[in-house]
């Protein structure tokens, strides 16, 4: 089959961004998810819009009790988009708005989207978002948003990036470098925000790099990977 | 020729740019003002600016992207000490606060009665005028509320308040005063200290909310990280005490559900057992009067009233006692009751019977940045505040001046703190936000907000810092820096108080005294070099500062049962009052972002909700989203019941934060403010306000309500999808 | 040519007896009269149709003008009734192509006064359908996104989706559909040309082809409908297979399931067969032609509906067997919900409905000569197939692998109106349709008065 | 058309159901006219295999496997080689499957058949026009229509017209 050259492939071979998720280190303070939407221009639904399970996250925390009082546990698992190496969402769009980057990120190109949200469905993770409206901020609120993201307009599903502005920023750089792009160099803004160090970020395809080495650990596991999805996120079970 | 060759070029560029948006009108107002000789502004570039993070009194650093003149994110500033360029959610929602449309947009006179709510507009001059001419008519008579300003700031106020005779209160509501207090009174130390988190072993915290909102959460969530994965074969064992299993506790090991009130006597037993096994690692001299202290307590009992199984102190004991470096902390609702102060002291006795104080892993309190003048902010509790009401009552007319705070909303109203803006003679307030105090004064000289101003920030405990803002965006509305406003006014009135603050603005008075403080740290430098490097680092931080000797080793004066107002049999549950993540203690209730954020525990947003436990709620028939109402002797709410299995089955728990009555169009008339629950119950020993000491009761309205959850059904949420991987 | 001749001279002679003549003449004036008695009530039916076609119509400018969350959709229930109606219109559309494709194929006589009503419901079924598809899209005024033609938009459709499997069947079907009701309607257009004045006559003209009734002509016709015929049985069988696959194939548990594509093709037959037993009871009943649609055919079709009740009970029968003896906690979740949980009232009213009722009332053979009692049996099926595609739809959808993300739904006031609206489109078309084409095909049916109704054989 | 040809003109009988027309039929056969200048118009298909023109040399199901193997083709360029020209990963699903371009080409085959199908049907209906009469409506009633094209010239067209008279023809016409 047709294999598609990268252009732009890096010295030694291409990435393969991915996260691992240390749950012993998770206290589901959502520091990521506010730093997501600050970063990313993600809506404010409002209680309305919210109230009929619209609001938007690209990162959330779920939230899991076990036992009951006094025995009542809570586990906490940040779930976001899993950037799936075999990833359902991709192949159901008709008009490739869902596709795979040569680095191993599960791209979507806004103003492809017809919006027919099969992706929505397919998706194992219920990680992707939907523009039910076009989206609104209360003046001056829109003075925030960030030039480097694009402002997704009705009709259209989004979802978690992994920060590409940074990461192409970072590629940019690293190219007119002649060099690759350096293991921490580049962080999605919920790893870099994440006061226990939960969530590392890095390339899968550099052995050394931080996220290779923890996802080599022994608590190691993919979300729901049992059903062939390939996600690009190593859990950590947490140690109870 | 006048015009530049430059801004020739620039005029021309930006011509040309709009010559080629003929269709778009609209477009070309949004167009960037290419005239502005500002230097720093390249479209499409980033810069990026070092500052203070405001939006608690953890002051981390931080760091503003800004493009095109606007604030666009903030970060955590990766070389400051506290933070270590993590940043917790309302450290990122500040520019919500910034760029948030409900905004004071400049000076505002009341019109109308007080408490009507209607302002007009005014000049700056006016508004000047008014306020000086307030102050002088009631010599003596002015108060000036203020949250923590460490820092110049403070300075600054202190000296004026002192020339006018006035009274300086400092004062937020989690400003951990019982903790000062106990280890005032354990310690002999007027300082908060530092827990080693990273290097602790086992960590016993009763109460202490120090993965949400206590004292420092992002650089306690950091250690915490460090506790748990970050030493190569240890892993930090961690327990928390407390009768609501908090956000805090979810990340525990265990949970053990105490009953309110009774944490004191839990760590009493606990020290008993360390006594009795022989695992005190104690000074000599102090051995006797710990044996004696404890001896008097009997285990049985202890496990009788805190409802913690003699087996499970005993385990609790040993696993303390056996750590290589033990903790053990306490806050939130062990120091939320009338015995707070007693509680944390006898928390404090566990620390010294396994010695860790100033060891790894322990407590340790460390010297504070020197060579700034008077420049501490010491919080006051609550009693102070309340004090109040008679000082105006008895000095009649004087003026309340309040800064970045907002006493009516954060006081319940049972403590009748109203008063003091009823009886005062004028009110100014500095706020930025049309808040409920604010709401109610005479005057409003909005402030900048603290990303347009100048300002620094002396951290407590961590090593010795001192953080120093910058206004990182053009004020964006016709707003005064307060510290301007109070060196103009010094200048009007003359005098001595001209002589003692003599700066023309604010920037001068923070640059003189750093400049101060700078000639000290770095020698070598000039000034300007050394000042335009602390800009861009975001301040001073020294090598790990001196441990303060600790000169005492006290004991708990009496393990006393708290007090709760309210009869047991009308009133059967107990009320735990919490700062929710997002909203903390109502101060981000403006933000939609944060209301947006759902509760971590119930994943409830935009509105408030009431925890009970899901037993107790079948006996009561009372389905979940239900309405109920709670009500105490003093006051009674409604909200929707969320099923709680973390609440002991006798413990009502309410976030705080919400049901403001004013304070912008994302926080006015959402949900309902618990602390109209509240009874005026205070810790004697500190002061504080005891949020847990009020029992309540609930009925049933039958009616049913929309709360707002992220996890739409609820129900699912018992089966964790790890457990789909068959481990455990 | 001897043997032939006498072929047609015997038929011929029987044209010719006055008693079949009469008949012949008869028929063509009873069954062109719905094209020419207009009463009163025909023009309250069309107003009352047209405004509520009119009112979804807006409710849809209104929901393309604010956006699709005027629906009452939201993650992680993405579709919803717009799907469910565009799954249920498909189904309907399986009505004709089944009826007549299949009993023209197997030569039963009885078929000829019901392929027209059948190929107009196939029709007029698979235009809502499609029309479904744009009121479910986020982007409407993107829909050309979706069409393969060369552009600058470095924009190409993905084959690899089974959306875009479904837009090449749904196109093939309703192209097929359309040829398939126009090929039998040539000689009718024929013979109306003659006999209608007005506008309609040179609409006729056209349409007609100028049919002169040569027996060359009629065996092209004859050939072509023959060919078409089964490949348009073969297209059907297809195209609801793919609709299935739209679900089959994904990951949604509930959804991914081998049976699902087959047991959607038996539904819709299912669907389809009962709609067009209300088509003939309806059409019978207004325009009196209870001389040519008979308690036989009533009784046929009774027989036929119970055949496929059952096939469709079997089939229903193991997809949820095959989930419950499995009993993997995911798919379990979704059963469970259906079975005992919120969606518990609907399945079993749907299971009455769709299976219950009709096994025992068509087993009795009084009961399938009773046109007023199929009918409603038809509605019941039509309402059991309804609740059948929002039950596949919203439980699989709203029981994702991660609980946290779990969710209910209702449609709003826009989806709901569009839905009424979609039904009255439907029934308008046809309305309409009456004024336009005969309900039943003259030209079969006169056929069948020569050698089909009273042929010994 | 045929009035349009001036070269050839159609001699048309209109009879009553009844009528016998075997022995027409046989006399014209006598007179030597070809099966395919012969048409009989009916308002159903009478005849188990109808007399005309050109039905012989023509079988229609060749023309729609033909059609569906182009189908098939243009199904495989569709879904095949569009996707290799425009190859786009997704979801780790090769570019090419064959599954898929199976179920597209299905359709497509499917699509050209019935079309195809349907316009040559069309297309020969349209042109057998040459050899019948204009419609009659009374076809409709049961009425039965013989048509006779020959050369205008032709010195067979008398009797012919004689002969439809003798059998008792409603109407006799030439175009």
């Amino acid at each position: 089959m047709v294999e598609y050259r990268d252009q732009n492939a890096p010295p030694g071979g291409p990435y393969r961004w991915g996260m691992v998720i240390d749950l012993d280190r998770c206290t589901g303070c959502e520091a990521c998810v506010v730093a997501c939407h600050a970063e990313n221009n993600i809506r404010i639904s409002g209680e309305e819009e919210a109230s009929k399970g619209r609001a938007v996250n690209w990162i959330r925390i779920e939230r899991y009790w076990e036992g009951e009082y006094p025995n009542a546990q809570v586990k906490f698992m940040p779930v976001l988009c899993q950037h799936c190496g075999s990833a359902p969402c991709e192949p159901v769009c008709p008009v490739y708005a869902s596709y795979h980057t040569p680095d191993g990120l599960n791209a979507q190109v806004y103003n492809r989207c017809v919006g027919v949200r099969y992706c929505g469905n397919n998706c194992p993770y219920t990680v992707r978002y939907f523009n039910w409206f076009e989206p609104h901020w209360d003046e001056p609120l829109n003075e925030q948003l960030n030039p480097d993201v694009t402002v997704r307009s009705v009709g259209v599903m989004e979802k978690c990036t992994f920060c590409v502005q940074r990461i192409r920023g970072a590629q940019q750089t690293a190219q007119k470098e002649g060099r690759r792009v350096k293991d921490g160099e580049v962080t999605p803004a919920c790893v870099q925000s994440c006061p226990t160090e939960a969530l590392v970020f890095g390339d899968r395809n550099d052995p050394n790099s931080r996220v290779s080495r923890l996802s080599k650990d022994d608590r190691g596991f993919g979300l729901l990977e049992e059903l062939g999805t390939e996600p690009s996120i190593t859990y950590l079970k947490r140690i109870k | 020729m006048d015009l530049k060759r430059r801004d020739f070029l620039k005029v021309l560029g930006a011509t040309a740019a709009g010559s080629l948006l003929p269709g778009c009108a609209g477009e070309t107002k949004k167009l960037i003002p290419y005239l502005l000789p500002d230097e720093e502004i390249v479209p499409g570039v980033a810069n990026w600016y070092a500052s203070v993070c405001r939006e608690c009194e953890a002051g981390c650093g931080i760091l503003v992207r800004v493009m095109e003149g606007r604030a666009r994110k903030v970060e955590g500033n990766p070389t400051h000490p506290v933070n270590r360029g993590k940043l917790c959610a309302r450290g990122q929602a500040s520019l919500q606060g910034l760029y948030n449309p409900d905004r004071l947009q400049g000076p505002l006179q009341r019109e109308g009665a007080r408490g009507e709510g209607r302002f007009k507009p005014i000049s700056w001059e006016d508004g000047m005028s008014r306020w000086v001419s307030e102050l002088e008519k009631h010599p003596g008579g002015a108060v000036l509320i203020s949250r923590p300003v460490p820092g110049t700031l403070a300075r600054l106020f202190s000296t004026f308040i002192k020339e006018i005779s006035g009274r300086l209160l400092f004062y937020h509501p989690s400003a951990e005063r019982a903790l000062a207090a106990a280890n005032h009174r354990s310690f002999g130390i007027d300082l908060l200290p530092e827990y080693d988190l990273a290097n602790t072993t086992y960590l016993l915290s009763f109460g202490a909310p120090f993965l949400s909102d206590w004292l420092s959460p992002v650089h306690y969530g950091f250690a915490y990280g460090r506790m748990r994965q970050g030493r190569p074969t240890v892993r930090g064992r961690f327990i928390q005490v407390e009768p609501r299993l908090s956000l805090t506790a979810a990340s525990a090991d265990r949970w053990v559900p105490i009953r309110p009130g009774t944490e004191g006597l839990l760590a009493v037993g606990i020290g008993q057992v360390i006594l009795q096994e022989g695992r005190a690692r104690l000074a000599k001299g102090d051995r006797g009067r710990f044996e004696k202290f404890y001896s008097a307590f009997s285990l049985d009992q202890i496990a009788a009233e805190t409802e913690v199984p003699r087996e499970g102190i005993i385990r609790l004991a040993r696993g303390f006692s056996e750590a290589a470096a033990p903790l053990a902390i306490g806050g939130g609702s062990a120091a939320a009751q009338t015995n707070g102060t007693n509680t944390l002291m006898a928390i404090n006795a566990l620390n010294l019977l396994v010695g860790n104080l100033g060891a790894p892993g322990g407590i340790r309190f460390l010297q504070p940045v020197e060579g700034f003048h008077s420049a501490q902010a010491h919080p006051v509790s609550e009693q102070a505040l309340l004090d109040l009401r008679g000082f105006f009552k008895k000095q009649k007319r004087s003026v309340l001046m309040l800064y970045q705070s907002n006493p009516l909303y954060a006081l319940p109203s049972s403590t009748r703190f109203r008063e003091v803006f009823e009886d005062a003679a004028f009110v100014v307030s500095f706020n930025s936000f049309m808040d409920e105090s604010t709401a109610l004064a005479d005057l409003i000289l909005p402030d900048h907000f603290f990303l347009e101003s100048w300002g620094d920030f002396l951290n407590e405990g961590i090593v010795p810092t001192a953080g120093l803002a910058q206004p990182v965006v053009i004020p964006r509305y016709d707003t005064r820096p307060v510290g301007d406003l109070f060196l103009s006014v010094a200048k009007r009135i003359g005098g001595r108080m001209e002589e003692r603050l003599p700066w023309i603005d604010f920037r001068t008075m923070l640059r003189e005294q750093w400049k101060t403080f700078l000639a000290r740290r770095e020698r070598d430098k000039s000034f300007e070099a050394a000042w335009v490097e602390r800009l861009q680092q975001g301040g001073w931080w020294g090598p790990e500062g001196r441990l303060v000797s600790v000169s005492r080793r006290a004991l708990p004066d009496a393990v006393e049962p708290a007090r709760f107002e309210g009869d047991p049999k009308e009133y059967p549950f107990y009320l735990s009052l919490f700062e929710s993540m997002g909203l903390h203690g109502g101060e981000g209730a403006n933000r939609p972002w944060l209301q947006e954020l759902p509760d971590p525990m119930t994943s409830v947003v935009w509105g408030s909700w009431v925890e009970i436990n899901p037993k107790t709620a079948r006996e009561y028939g009372i389905q979940e989203r239900e309405i109920v109402r709670v009500i105490s002797p003093y006051g009674e709410i409604e909200a929707s019941v969320i099923y709680f299995p973390g609440n002991r089955p006798d413990l009502i728990s309410i976030p705080l934060g919400q049901g403001h009555t004013a304070y912008g169009r994302y926080a006015k008339g959402r949900g309902v403010n618990p602390l109209t629950l509240l009874a005026p119950m205070i810790d004697p020993l500190s002061g504080t306000l005891a949020t847990g000491a009020t029992r309540v009761r609930i009925e049933r309205t039958g009616r049913r309500g929309r709360p707002v959850l992220v996890d739409q059904t609820g129900e699912g949420t018992r089966r964790h999808p790890e457990g789909k991987k068959g481990e455990t | 040519m001897e043997a032939r001749k006498d072929f047609f001279l015997k038929k011929q002679k029987r044209a010719g007896e006055k008693e079949h003549w009469n008949l012949i003449q008869k028929t063509n004036d009873d069954l062109l009269s719905p094209m020419f008695e207009t009463g009163r009530s025909y023009y309250v039916v069309v107003a009352v149709l047209s405004l509520l076609v009119l009112a979804a119509a807006g409710a849809w400018t209104y929901q393309i003008k604010t956006g699709i969350g005027q629906s009452g959709l939201h993650p992680p229930i993405f579709w919803g009734v717009y799907i469910a109606s565009f799954v249920f219109w498909v189904g309907v559309s399986h009505s004709g192509t089944f009826i007549s494709g299949v009993l023209r194929i197997s030569k039963a006589e009885w078929r000829r006064p019901i392929t027209r009503i059948a190929e107009l419901m196939t029709l007029f079924s698979i235009m809502v359908a499609a029309l479904f598809i744009f009121v479910h899209l986020g982007r409407v005024w993107r829909f050309y996104y979706l069409i393969p033609y060369p552009n600058q938009r470095q924009i190409w459709p993905n084959f690899r989706s089974p959306l875009m499997w479904d837009a090449a069947a749904i196109f093939t079907y309703a192209t097929s559909s359309l040829i398939y009701l126009y090929l039998p309607l040539i000689p009718d257009f024929a013979l109306m040309r003659e006999r209608v004045t007005g506008w309609r006559r040179p609409l006729y003209r056209v349409l007609a082809l100028g049919w002169r009734g040569t027996q060359t002509e009629w065996r092209w016709l004859g050939m072509a409908m023959r060919i078409i015929t089964i490949l348009i049985v073969m297209v059907m069988i297809s195209v609801h297979s793919i609709v299935g696959f739209d679900f089959a194939v994904s990951l949604v548990p509930g959804w991914h399931s081998t049976i699902i594509p087959p047991y959607f093709v038996v539904g819709a037959i299912h669907s389809g067969m009962a709609t067009v037993v209300m088509g003939l009871y309806f059409v019978r009943k207004i325009y009196r032609l209870d001389g040519y649609i008979r308690l036989e055919h009533f009784d046929k079709m009774g027989k036929l509906m119970l055949l496929i009740t059952l096939l469709w009970s079997y089939f229903y029968f193991v997809e949820r067997q095959v989930v419950w003896y499995g009993k993997i906690p995911d798919e379990m979740t979704v059963l469970d919900s259906i079975l005992y949980g919120p969606y518990a009232p609907q399945h079993w009213a749907m299971i009455a409905f769709n299976s219950v009722i009709p096994l025992i009332a068509l087993s009795i053979p009084r009961f399938r000569r009773w046109p007023l009692g199929l009918m409603i049996v038809g509605i019941l099926i039509n309402i059991a197939m309804y609740i059948e595609r929002i039950l596949i739809i919203v439980p699989s959808l709203g029981h994702p692998r991660l609980p946290y993300a779990w969710g209910r739904y209702f449609p709003s006031w826009v989806e709901l109106t569009i839905l009424v609206g979609s039904f009255s489109f439907f029934l308008l078309l046809y309305v309409l349709a009456i004024k336009f084409v005969p309900m039943i095909a003259i030209w079969e049916e006169k056929e069948g008065i020569l050698h089909g109704r009273y042929e010994e054989r | 058309m045929a009035d349009t040809k001036s070269a050839k003109r159609i001699i048309f009988g209109l009879f009553e159901p009844q009528t016998p027309l075997r022995p027409i039929l046989d006399r014209l056969q006598e007179m030597k006219f070809s099966e395919e200048s012969i048409e009989i118009s009916s308002a159903t298909p009478i005849l188990a295999q109808p007399v005309g023109v050109g039905w012989k040399r023509f079988r229609l199901v060749h023309v729609t496997i033909i059609a569906g193997a182009i189908g098939i083709f243009f199904g495989v360029l569709l879904a095949g080689g569009t996707a290799l020209l425009y190859p786009i990963r997704t979801g780790g699903k090769p570019i090419v499957s064959p599954s898929i371009v199976g179920i597209i080409s299905y359709e497509m085959m499917m699509l050209f058949a019935i079309v195809t199908t349907f316009i040559t049907a069309v297309v020969k209906v349209l042109r057998s026009h040459r050899v019948a009469a204009e419609y009659d409506p009374r076809i409709d009633e049961g009425f039965v229509g013989i048509s006779v094209l020959s050369d205008r010239g032709d010195p067979r067209g008398g009797p012919v017209q004689d002969l439809f008279q003798e059998a008792g023809a409603v109407e006799v016409e030439v175009q």
